[in-house]
C-alpha cells in the first residue's frame, strides 16, 4: 500500500467525521437531510476505496447500497415524511448547539486516546481509520440524545452506522461487511416505515397514537 | 451430718414458727410504747391467730381453689424459706441443700402466689394489691440478690453458714460493700414486709394500702395462715440480717447444748434490737405516696449493683 | 444412631407430602399430626441415646444429595444431640396436643402439610454436619413456619407479620450464608469437619458478629427481635408453641455451633457485645411482655426475654473460655442449655395452654377473658405451673437454670480483664431485674387469663379443652416439675455437651445426697429442688392438717367484701392495663415514650371519662423505620427511570459507553 | 449423527416457520409447535451425546450444549403452555386467527435464530442469529397492537438497534485485533481459533471491544443502565414471549457475552473484563431490587426480577473462579427453567383475573389453590430458597465471594435482601388475602409449570453426577 493510498482512505474517513460535525451543527431539517447524503457520499467513497485498495469486490456492494440506500432513498423518503407529518423545519435541541459541538471534539480525542495504545504494528492506517470510525459513531450517537427530532435521531442512527460500516470495511479481509450492511439497511428501514407507520411526528418517544405516557402499563 | 442436726434443725423449723408472732407482738409494743401508747399485750398475735382459727371463714362467692389453696402454700414456701435461714445455730443440714438465692426465689414463690390470690375474686381493691405488690417486688427482689451478691462474693459463697462463718473470721473486716449491701438489705426487709414508709399493715385506707388490699377478701381460718406467713416473713428477714452481719454467738452444728443456749439467747437479743431500730425508723418516717416507693428501692438496687461492682472491681474472689 | 435420625427427617418430609390429601378429612389430619408425635418422640429418643452414650466420636453418614460440588454430612454430635433432644421432646408432646387440637383449624389443608416439615426443617439444621444441609434445613424451618403464620391468610394483620418474618428471616440466612463462607475459606471446604480443620485465624470476630446477626434474628435478639412477637401468635397455637418453645433453640443451637464450635478459640471481649445484647434483650423482653393485653403476644414478647437470658450464660460461658476458666465455662454453658431446655419445656407449655384458651374462648386479649379456672381446671393448673416455671420460682425448673447462671455470675470476679469485670454485675441485676419483673408479667398472665370474674360472655361461656390436649399440657407441666426436682440428672446428661463446647464438664451429680446439685464445691452452694419440693409439700400439708385440726370447719360462701364496696359488674375488675400501670409509669416512659392521656369530664357531667395510654416502640422507630424509609425512598426515587422517554434511555446507553471508553482510555 | 442433530436442530424451526406460516388452523398449528419444539429438543438432547465436528460456522462444545438443552426445554414447554395460552387468547379475542400464523412462524424462527446463535462457532453469524432473535421477538411484542404494546415494541426495537450496532463495532474490533494473527477472513472470527490464541493479540484492541461487546450484548441481556427494553417487552407481549424472553433471549445474549469474555480473559495483558462484569451485574442487581417495590402490573414486576437474576448471574461470571463460575451457570440454568415456569403461571393468572394489576389480584391459594401454590412456590424457588436450585447456587455463590472480597459479598446480600423484600411483599398480596373468587382450570395445563418447578426442585436436592462434571467442566472453561 503506498502512502498516496492511505492518505486517500485517510482523507474519506476525516472527512466523514467533518460531515459528522456538520450533521451536529445543523438546525434545520431540510439541510440536515442534504448533510446527511453527503454523509452517505463520502462513505461510498470510502468503502469502495478500500474495495479497491484491498482487492475486495464485494465491498463495491457495499458502497452501492451505502450510496444508492443511504444517499438517495432515505433522504428522499424522510423529506417526504417531513413534509407529509408536518414535522417542525426546525430542529428542537435538547443541549444548545455549541456545547454539543464541544462534547463532540471532546468524544473524537476520546477515540483518539482509546485508539492510541493499539499496537502500531497494525500500522497507522487501521489505526486512525478506527479512531475516525469510532469518532463517527460516537458523534451520531451523540446526535440521537440530543436531538428531539425523530427524523434527526435517524439520521444520527444511521451516521452511527455509517461508522460502523467505515470501521468495517476497512477491517481487512473482514467477511459478512455486505450481509451486515445490508441487515442495517433493513433495520433502517423499519424504523423509517415505524416512523411513518406510527406518526411519529416529533420524537421516538412519542409514537404519536395517543397519550403514550399513560398507556406505559404504569400510569404514574 | 448426724441424728442431732436434724433434731436441731427440726427445732429451729418449729422455732421460727413459734417466734413469730411473738416478733410480731414485740414491734407492736415497741411502736406503742414510742407513740406513747400503752399499747397491747405482746402475746397479743397469739389471741388473734387462735381467735381467726376458730372462726367460720367467709369466702367469696366467685372465688375458685386458688384461693382457698393460696394461704397454705404460701405459708409453707415462707416456713421453708425462714427454716433455711440460720437463727441460733448454723451449719444445719437444709443449709446445704439450699443457698440464700433459693431463699430469695422461695420468698417469690410465696408473693406469686399471693399475688395471684389477690387477683382471684376479681375486686377491684384485690387487683390494685397485686399489681403494687408486683411492682414493689420487681424492684426488692434485685435490690435483695444485688445484696446477696455482695455477700457471696465477699464470702465466696452462697450458702448462709459458709457466709456467717467467714464473716466471724480473720478475712471479714469493715468494708463498704457491705455497709451498702446492709443498707439494700434494709430498705427490702422494709419494703417486702410492708413497713412504713412503703406500706402500713395497720391500714385499710384504701389508696395506701397493698398488702392488706390483696387479702382484703380472706378470713377465718385462711387469714391466719396469711398472717402467721407474715410475721414469719419478718422473722425470716430479721434473721437473716442478725445471722450475716451480727454473726457473734450462733452457735455452729455439732456444739454442745451450751453453745445453742448462747446462740438462743443472742439471737433473742439481736432479734430484740432489730425489732427496735426497724420500730424506730418506721415511727421517725411518714408513709410514702405509692409512686416514691419505686424510687425509695430503687435506691436500694441501685446500692446493692454498687455494692457488688465494688468488690468486683476491689478484689478477686474465692 | 445418626442414620435412625437422618430417616426420621425423611419420614418427616414424607409426612408433609402425606399432609397434602390427609389434611382434607379430620381422621387424616389427627393421624398426620400422631404419627409426627411419634416420629418426634422416636427422634428424641435417639437423641437421648446418644447424649449417654459413653463419649465417642463423631458418626455421621453421608447423604448423596445436596451441595453439588461438596458432600452432605448429617450426623449426632453431643451438642446436635442435646438440642435434638430438647427440640423433639417439646415437638412430640406439641404434636399430641395437636392431635387434638389441631382439628380445629379452619383451613387445615394450610396447616397440616407443613407441620411436618417445619419440625423436619428444624431437626436437619441440628444433624447437619456441613453448611449447606444446616442453611437448606434453616431455610426449609423459616418457610415452613412462615406458610404456618399464613394459614390464616384472610387477616391483614398476619399477612403483615409474616411478611416481616419471612424478610427478616432471609436476611438472617444470608447473614448465616456470609459465615459460613467466610468459615469455608475460598476452596470451599462447607463441611463442619473441614472447617474445624482448617479454622482460619482472624475470622471469628466477623463470624460472631455475624452469628450474632444471623442466629440472634432467628432467636430473637433485640434489636433483631421485631419479627418475633409479630410472627409467633399469628401462627395457630401448636405452631406457635413450636415457634417460640423449639425455633428459637434452634437458633441459639445455630449460635452456639457458629460461635463455640466453629470459629475457633474465642477472645475474651467477644463476650462483652454478647453480654450486652443479652442484658438488654432480657429487660426489653420482659418489659414489652408486661405492657402487652393479648396472651399470645404476652408470650412471645417473653421468649425475647429468655433469649437473653440464654445468650447472659452463652456470654459468660466465652468470658469464661477464653479467660481459660474451663470450669466456670461449663457452669455458664450448662446454664445456658439447661434453660433452653427449661424455655422450651414452659414455653409450649404456655402457648399450648393460650392456644385452649382461644379455642375455648375466641379471645386472644386478656383484657376480654377472666375466671377460666373454673371452667378449664386442667388447663389452669397446667399454666399455672407454665407461669410458676418461667417465673424462675422453686421448685421448678427455670429457677434451676436461673440458679446455674447467678452462681456462674458469682464467679466472674475470677476474670482477668476489667471490663466483663465490671460488665457481668450490671447484667446479673439486669438478669434480677428481668427475673422478678417476669413474675410480675405472669401473675398479670395468669390473674387476667384465669382468676377473676369473666369479663366477656365469652369468657364465661368456655369449656375445658379436649383430652389429647390436657394430656400433652399436663404432662409438660410434669417434666417442668421434674427437671425442677431433678436437675441433676439434667445437668449430668449435658456434661458432653459442655464437654465438647467449652472442653470441661461438671463435676457429675449423681452421687450427691438429696439428689441436690453442687456446681463447684458444698462449701459454695448447693441446691436440691426435691427436698425443698418434699419440704414445702410436708410444710403445707401439716399447716393444713393441724389447721384443720384445730379449726373451725364452717365455710360460708357469700358476695365479695371489697372493702364494703363490692360492685356487681366485673368491668370493675383490674384490668391486664391497670395491673400494668404501674410498671408503665416506672420504666416504661424511657422505653416506650409512654405517654396517658386522661379525660376527665367535669363533676357532675355525665360524659365518659377516658384514659389513653399511647406506647411507642422505640426500637422499632429507632432502627426499622428509617431502613423502610431508605428503602421507599429509593424506591420512589428510582422508579422514575420506569418512566423515562427513549431518548432519555438513550443517554444512559451513551452516558455508560462515554464512562467505560474513558476507563479504557484512561487505564494503562 | 452428531452432524445430523445438528442440521435437525436448525432445519426444524426453520422449516417449521415456513411450514407454521401457512397453517391456518390453530389447533393444528399448535400441535406442530410443539411436535416441533420437542424435536429440536431431541436434537438438543442428541448433541448432548453426539458431538459433529467443528467448522468455521458451527460448533458444539460443553458451554453451548447446556444452553442450547435449556432453551430447547423450556422453547418446548413454552409450546406447551402456549397452545392453553393461545386458545384463550382467541376465545377472548385478544387476537386473532391470522395473527397466530405470524406469531406461531415467529415463535419457531425465534427458535432456529436462538439456536443458530448458540451453536454458530462465528462470532458474526453470531451477532447475526442474535439480530434475527431480537426482531422476531420485537414483532412478537408487537402482536397484540395495543397503544402499549406497540409502545413496548419500539422501544425494544430502538434500544435493540442501538445495542445492536454496539455489539457489531466491538465484533469488528475482536475480529481486528484477531486478524493480524490468524490471517484475514473467515478464520479470524471462528471463536475457537480465537479462545486459543487470544493471548497474542493486540490487549488494547480487545479493551475496546469489550466495552462495545459487554453494553452491545449486555442491552440484550438486560443489564443495567441498557436495560430499558426488556420490563415493557416482557409485559406487554404475549405472555409465552415474556417467557421465552427471560428463559432463553436473555442467556442467548448471556452466552455471546461470555464467549467473547473467554477470548478476552485468554489474554494476560487486557484491563480484566471480570470488574466490568461485577460492576454491571451488581449495578443490575440493586436497580432492579429497588425497582421491584413499585411494580403495579405483575409481569413486569417479574421482568424486572430477570434484570435482577441476569445482573446476579453476569456478577458470577465476571467474578469467575471454579465455584463462582459453577454459580453461575447453575444460576442460569435455574432461572431460565424458574422464570419461565413463573411466567406460564403468571399468564393463566392473567387470563383467569382479567388484569395485570397486581392490586386487583389477592388471594390466589384460595381462587385457585394449585395455581396459587405453585406460584408460591415459582416465587419461593426465584427468590433463593431451598429445596429449588437457585438457592445451591446463590449459596456458593456469596459463601465464595466473601472470602475472596468480603465487600462485595456484603453489597450482593444486601442486594439479594432487597430483592428478596420486595418479591415477598408483592407474593403476599397474590397469593393470600381474602377472596370470593373461584377459579377452575384444567390441571393439565399447569403441567409444564409443575415441570419446571419439580426440576429445579429436584436441582436443589440432588444434581446427578455427570451434570455437576459437566458443569465443573464448563465452570472450569469459564475460568
Amino acid at each position: 500500500m503506498s502512502p498516496l493510498d492511505s492518505d486517500i482512505a485517510h482523507l474519506l474517513a476525516g472527512s466523514m467525521v467533518l460531515l459528522s460535525f456538520l450533521l451536529l451543527y445543523q438546525d434545520r431539517m431540510f439541510a440536515l437531510l442534504n448533510v446527511f447524503a453527503l454523509h452517505a457520499y463520502a462513505l461510498a467513497c470510502s468503502v469502495a476505496w478500500q474495495a479497491y485498495l484491498q482487492r475486495a469486490p464485494h465491498l463495491f456492494i457495499t458502497a452501492l447500497i451505502a450510496l444508492l440506500f443511504k444517499g438517495v432513498i432515505i433522504p428522499l423518503a424522510l423529506r417526504r415524511i417531513v413534509v407529509r407529518l408536518g414535522i417542525h423545519r426546525s430542529i428542537e435541541t435538547v443541549v444548545s448547539v455549541g456545547p454539543t459541538m464541544l462534547f463532540g471534539i471532546a468524544l473524537v480525542g476520546l477515540s483518539i486516546v482509546v485508539m492510541l495504545p493499539v499496537t502500531q504494528a497494525e500500522g497507522p492506517f487501521v489505526r486512525e481509520d478506527l479512531a475516525f470510525a469510532l469518532s463517527v459513531l460516537l458523534l451520531g450517537f451523540l446526535m440521537m440524545v440530543t436531538r428531539r427530532n425523530a427524523v434527526s435521531q435517524v439520521i444520527g442512527f444511521m451516521s452511527l452506522e455509517n461508522g460502523l460500516v467505515l470501521a468495517a470495511s476497512g477491517a481487512r479481509g473482514m467477511p459478512l461487511v455486505v450481509e451486515i450492511s445490508v441487515g442495517f439497511s433493513v433495520l433502517i428501514a423499519f424504523i423509517v416505515i415505524g416512523i411513518f407507520l406510527f406518526r411519529i411526528r416529533e420524537r421516538f418517544d412519542t409514537v404519536d397514537l395517543q397519550a403514550l405516557d399513560m398507556s406505559r402499563g404504569e400510569a404514574l | 451430718m448426724s441424728y442431732s442436726d436434724w433434731l436441731i434443725q427440726l427445732a429451729q423449723t418449729a422455732l421460727v414458727l413459734g417466734v413469730a408472732p411473738l416478733l410480731s407482738g414485740v414491734t407492736r409494743k415497741i411502736r406503742a410504747r414510742l407513740l406513747r401508747r400503752q399499747g397491747a399485750s405482746v402475746l397479743q398475735p397469739y389471741h388473734d391467730l387462735l381467735k381467726l382459727i376458730r372462726k367460720e371463714a367467709v369466702v367469696a362467692e366467685n372465688a375458685s381453689w386458688l384461693f382457698r389453696a393460696a394461704p397454705y402454700l404460701i405459708f409453707a414456701t415462707t416456713w421453708v424459706a425462714a427454716a433455711l435461714v440460720p437463727t441460733f445455730a448454723s451449719g444445719l443440714p437444709l443449709g446445704a441443700v439450699a443457698d440464700i438465692i433459693v431463699i430469695v426465689a422461695l420468698l417469690g414463690t410465696a408473693r406469686f402466689l399471693l399475688a395471684l390470690a389477690g387477683l382471684d375474686v376479681g375486686t377491684s381493691f384485690g387487683g390494685l394489691g397485686s399489681s403494687r405488690e408486683m411492682l414493689f417486688a420487681s424492684l426488692a427482689e434485685p435490690a435483695m440478690l444485688m445484696a446477696v451478691f455482695t455477700l457471696s462474693l465477699f464470702a465466696g459463697s452462697t450458702q448462709l453458714s459458709s457466709i456467717s462463718a467467714y464473716m466471724l473470721g480473720p478475712g471479714a473486716g469493715i468494708n463498704i460493700s457491705l455497709a451498702l449491701a446492709l443498707v439494700a438489705l434494709i430498705i427490702v426487709s422494709i419494703g417486702e414486709n410492708a413497713r412504713i414508709p412503703v406500706d402500713n399493715p395497720a391500714t385499710h385506707l384504701e389508696l395506701t394500702m397493698v398488702h392488706e388490699a390483696m387479702i382484703l377478701e380472706y378470713s377465718g381460718r385462711h387469714l391466719a395462715v396469711l398472717e402467721a406467713a407474715a410475721a414469719v416473713k419478718l422473722l425470716l428477714y430479721l434473721s437473716l440480717i442478725a445471722c450475716v452481719f451480727t454473726p457473734w454467738g450462733t452457735a455452729v452444728a455439732g456444739a454442745g447444748v451450751l453453745a445453742y443456749a448462747v446462740g438462743l439467747l443472742a439471737w433473742a437479743m439481736k432479734l430484740a434490737l432489730l425489732a427496735f431500730l426497724l420500730v424506730l425508723f418506721e415511727t421517725a418516717i411518714a408513709k410514702m405516696r405509692v409512686f416514691r416507693v419505686p424510687e425509695f428501692l430503687g435506691i436500694a438496687l441501685m446500692l446493692g449493683l454498687l455494692g457488688t461492682i465494688l468488690l468486683f472491681v476491689s478484689r478477686v474472689s474465692r | 444412631m445418626s442414620q435412625l435420625a437422618a430417616s426420621g427427617v425423611g419420614l418427616l418430609l414424607a409426612l408433609s407430602v402425606l399432609g397434602i390429601f390427609a389434611a382434607r378429612r379430620t381422621p387424616g389430619t389427627r393421624l398426620i399430626y400422631a404419627a409426627c408425635a411419634a416420629v418426634c418422640a422416636g427422634l428424641a429418643g435417639v437423641a437421648l441415646l446418644r447424649l449417654l452414650a459413653p463419649a465417642g466420636g463423631l458418626e455421621s453418614v453421608e447423604i448423596p444429595i445436596g451441595l453439588p460440588l461438596g458432600r452432605t454430612f448429617l450426623g449426632l454430635d453431643p451438642l446436635s444431640a442435646a438440642f435434638a433432644l430438647i427440640v423433639n421432646l417439646a415437638a412430640a408432646i406439641v404434636s399430641g396436643y395437636a392431635i387434638g387440637y389441631g382439628v380445629h383449624a379452619r383451613e387445615p389443608q394450610r396447616v397440616v402439610p407443613f407441620y411436618p416439615a417445619f419440625i423436619a426443617g428444624m431437626n436437619l439444621v441440628l444433624l447437619a454436619q456441613d453448611a449447606f444441609s444446616f442453611l437448606v434445613g434453616w431455610e426449609l424451618m423459616s418457610l415452613a413456619s412462615w406458610a404456618l403464620v399464613l394459614s390464616e391468610h384472610r387477616s391483614p394483620e398476619n399477612r403483615h407479620a409474616a411478611l416481616v418474618y419471612l424478610i427478616m428471616a432471609s436476611g438472617g440466612a444470608l447473614t448465616l450464608l456470609l459465615a459460613f463462607g467466610l468459615l469455608a475459606g475460598p476452596e470451599g471446604g462447607y463441611s463442619f469437619e473441614a472447617i474445624r480443620r482448617v479454622s482460619a485465624s482472624g475470622v471469628g470476630p466477623i463470624v460472631l458478629l455475624l452469628a450474632l446477626l444471623g442466629a440472634g434474628s432467628k432467636a430473637g435478639l433485640v434489636p433483631l427481635h421485631a419479627w418475633l412477637p409479630l410472627a409467633h401468635p399469628a401462627a395457630p397455637s401448636h405452631v406457635s408453641a413450636l415457634m417460640s418453645g423449639v425455633m428459637t433453640k434452634v437458633a441459639v443451637y445455630g449460635f452456639v455451633r457458629l460461635v463455640f464450635d466453629l470459629a475457633g478459640p474465642p477472645a475474651w471481649w467477644w463476650s462483652v457485645p454478647v453480654l450486652v445484647i443479652a442484658a438488654v434483650t432480657a429487660l426489653l423482653g420482659v418489659l414489652y411482655a408486661l405492657m402487652e393485653h393479648d396472651l399470645k403476644r404476652l408470650l412471645a414478647y417473653h421468649t425475647v426475654e429468655n433469649i437473653g437470658i440464654i445468650f447472659i450464660g452463652l456470654g459468660l460461658a466465652l468470658a469464661f473460655e477464653a479467660s481459660g476458666l474451663r470450669a466456670a465455662a461449663a457452669l455458664a454453658f450448662a446454664a445456658a442449655i439447661f434453660h433452653v431446655f427449661n424455655h422450651s419445656l414452659f414455653k409450649s407449655l404456655l402457648f399450648m395452654g393460650s392456644g385452649a384458651v382461644l379455642n375455648a374462648t375466641g379471645e386472644r386479649d386478656m383484657e376480654r377473658l377472666g375466671g377460666l379456672i373454673k371452667a378449664m381446671p386442667a388447663t389452669a393448673v397446667a399454666f399455672l405451673v407454665g407461669c410458676i416455671a418461667i417465673s424462675a420460682l422453686p421448685p421448678f425448673n427455670g429457677f434451676v437454670s436461673e440458679w446455674l447462671t447467678f452462681q456462674a455470675i458469682l464467679l466472674s470476679p475470677q476474670l482477668p480483664q476489667w471490663v466483663p469485670r465490671l460488665l457481668v454485675p450490671a447484667v446479673g441485676a439486669t438478669l434480677a431485674c428481668s427475673a422478678a419483673l417476669a413474675a410480675a408479667c405472669f401473675v398479670k398472665a395468669f390473674g387476667m387469663t384465669f382468676l377473676g370474674r369473666p369479663r366477656t360472655q365469652a369468657a364465661s361461656s368456655a369449656a375445658e379443652t379436649d383430652r389429647c390436649s390436657q394430656i400433652a399440657m399436663l404432662s409438660l407441666a410434669l417434666l417442668c416439675l421434674l427437671a425442677g426436682i431433678l436437675p441433676g440428672f439434667v445437668i449430668d446428661s449435658l456434661g458432653a455437651v459442655t464437654q465438647m463446647a467449652v472442653g470441661a464438664r461438671l463435676a457429675p451429680q449423681s452421687g450427691q445426697a438429696w439428689l441436690r446439685i453442687v456446681p463447684i464445691d458444698i462449701h459454695r452452694s448447693a441446691y436440691s429442688g426435691l427436698l425443698v419440693f418434699v419440704m414445702i409439700l410436708l410444710a403445707a400439708a401439716a399447716t393444713a392438717f393441724a389447721v384443720r385440726r384445730v379449726a373451725s370447719h364452717a365455710l360460708r360462701r357469700s358476695a365479695a367484701w371489697d372493702c364494703g364496696f363490692p360492685d356487681a359488674s366485673p368491668a370493675t375488675q383490674y384490668t391486664a392495663g391497670s395491673f400494668a400501670q404501674p410498671i408503665r409509669r416506672v420504666f416504661g416512659s424511657v422505653v416506650f415514650r409512654a405517654r396517658e392521656q386522661l379525660t376527665m369530664p367535669r363533676p357532675g357531667d355525665t360524659a365518659v371519662a377516658r384514659l389513653q395510654v399511647e406506647l411507642r416502640d422505640t426500637v422499632w422507630d429507632a432502627l426499622y423505620t428509617p431502613i423502610i424509609r431508605f428503602v421507599a425512598a429509593t424506591a420512589e426515587r428510582l422508579n422514575r427511570m420506569q418512566f423515562l422517554t427513549i431518548r432519555n434511555y438513550l443517554t444512559l446507553v451513551f452516558a455508560a459507553l462515554v464512562a467505560l471508553l474513558i476507563i479504557v482510555g484512561t487505564w494503562r | 449423527m452428531g452432524q445430523l442433530a445438528l442440521t435437525a436442530l436448525l432445519c426444524t424451526p426453520a422449516l417449521g416457520a415456513v411450514l407454521l406460516a401457512a397453517i391456518p388452523r390453530y389447533r393444528l398449528a399448535a400441535a406442530l409447535n410443539v411436535t416441533l419444539c420437542a424435536l429440536t429438543l431431541s436434537c438438543a438432547a442428541a448433541l448432548y451425546r453426539h458431538r459433529p465436528q467443528p467448522s468455521l460456522y458451527l460448533l458444539v462444545d460443553d458451554l453451548n450444549t447446556v444452553f442450547l438443552f435449556v432453551g430447547a426445554l423450556v422453547g418446548f414447554s413454552t409450546s406447551v403452555f402456549s397452545a392453553g395460552y393461545i386458545a384463550h387468547e382467541l376465545q377472548t379475542r385478544r387476537l386473532k386467527a391470522r395473527d397466530l400464523r405470524f406469531y406461531h412462524a415467529m415463535y419457531q424462527l425465534l427458535m432456529f435464530a436462538m439456536n443458530l446463535a448458540l451453536v454458530s462457532n462465528n462470532i458474526g453469524l453470531m451477532w447475526v442469529a442474535i439480530e434475527l432473535a431480537t426482531l422476531t421477538t420485537v414483532m412478537m411484542v408487537g402482536i397484540y397492537r395495543t397503544n402499549a404494546a406497540l409502545e413496548a415494541a419500539w422501544k425494544y426495537f430502538i434500544l435493540g438497534s442501538v445495542g445492536i450496532a454496539l455489539a457489531l463495532f466491538g465484533t469488528i474490533l475482536v475480529y481486528l485485533a484477531a486478524q493480524e494473527h490468524l490471517g484475514q477472513g473467515m478464520v479470524a472470527m471462528a471463536w475457537d481459533r480465537l479462545a486459543v490464541s487470544s493471548a497474542s493479540f493486540d490487549p488494547s484492541l480487545l479493551n475496546l471491544a469489550f466495552v462495545f461487546l459487554l453494553l452491545g450484548y449486555g442491552t440484550k441481556v438486560g443489564l443495567v443502565p441498557v436495560h430499558a427494553w426488556l420490563p415493557d417487552a416482557h409485559a406487554e407481549g404475549p405472555t409465552p414471549i415474556s417467557a421465552v424472553l427471560s428463559g432463553l433471549l436473555l442467556n442467548v445474549a448471556l452466552f455471546a457475552l461470555l464467549r467473547f469474555k473467554l477470548i478476552i480473559a485468554g489474554n494476560p495483558h487486557v484491563l480484566a473484563p471480570g470488574p466490568m462484569m461485577v460492576t454491571m451485574g451488581f449495578t443490575s442487581l440493586l436497580f432492579a431490587g429497588f425497582m421491584l417495590y413499585r411494580r403495579r402490573d405483575i409481569k413486569r414486576m417479574f421482568a424486572y426480577s430477570s434484570i435482577e437474576h441476569m445482573g446476579i448471574i453476569t456478577l458470577a461470571f465476571g467474578l469467575g473462579g471454579p465455584l463462582a463460575s459453577f454459580a453461575g451457570l447453575l444460576h442460569m440454568t435455574m432461572h431460565s427453567l424458574t422464570k419461565s415456569a413463573i411466567f406460564f403461571g403468571v399468564g393463566y393468572i392473567s387470563q383467569l383475573e382479567g388484569t395485570q394489576r397486581t392490586a386487583d389480584i389477592r388471594g390466589l391459594t384460595h381462587s385457585q389453590p394449585l395455581l396459587g401454590w405453585l406460584l408460591v412456590l415459582g416465587v419461593v424457588a426465584i427468590a433463593g430458597l431451598p429445596p429449588f436450585g437457585i438457592f445451591t447456587s446463590e449459596f456458593l455463590l456469596v459463601t465464595s465471594t466473601f472470602a475472596r472480597s468480603p465487600w462485595l459479598a456484603i453489597l450482593l446480600v444486601a442486594g439479594l435482601l432487597i430483592a428478596f423484600s420486595a418479591l415477598a411483599l408483592r407474593l403476599q398480596g397474590l397469593a393470600f388475602g381474602d377472596t370470593e373468587r373461584r377459579h377452575l382450570l384444567p390441571a393439565w395445563r399447569l403441567a409444564p409449570m409443575t415441570l419446571h418447578l419439580l426440576l429445579v426442585a429436584a436441582a436443589g436436592v440432588y444434581l446427578p453426577a455427570p451434570v455437576v462434571a459437566w458443569f465443573r467442566h464448563v465452570a472450569g472453561q469459564l475460568g
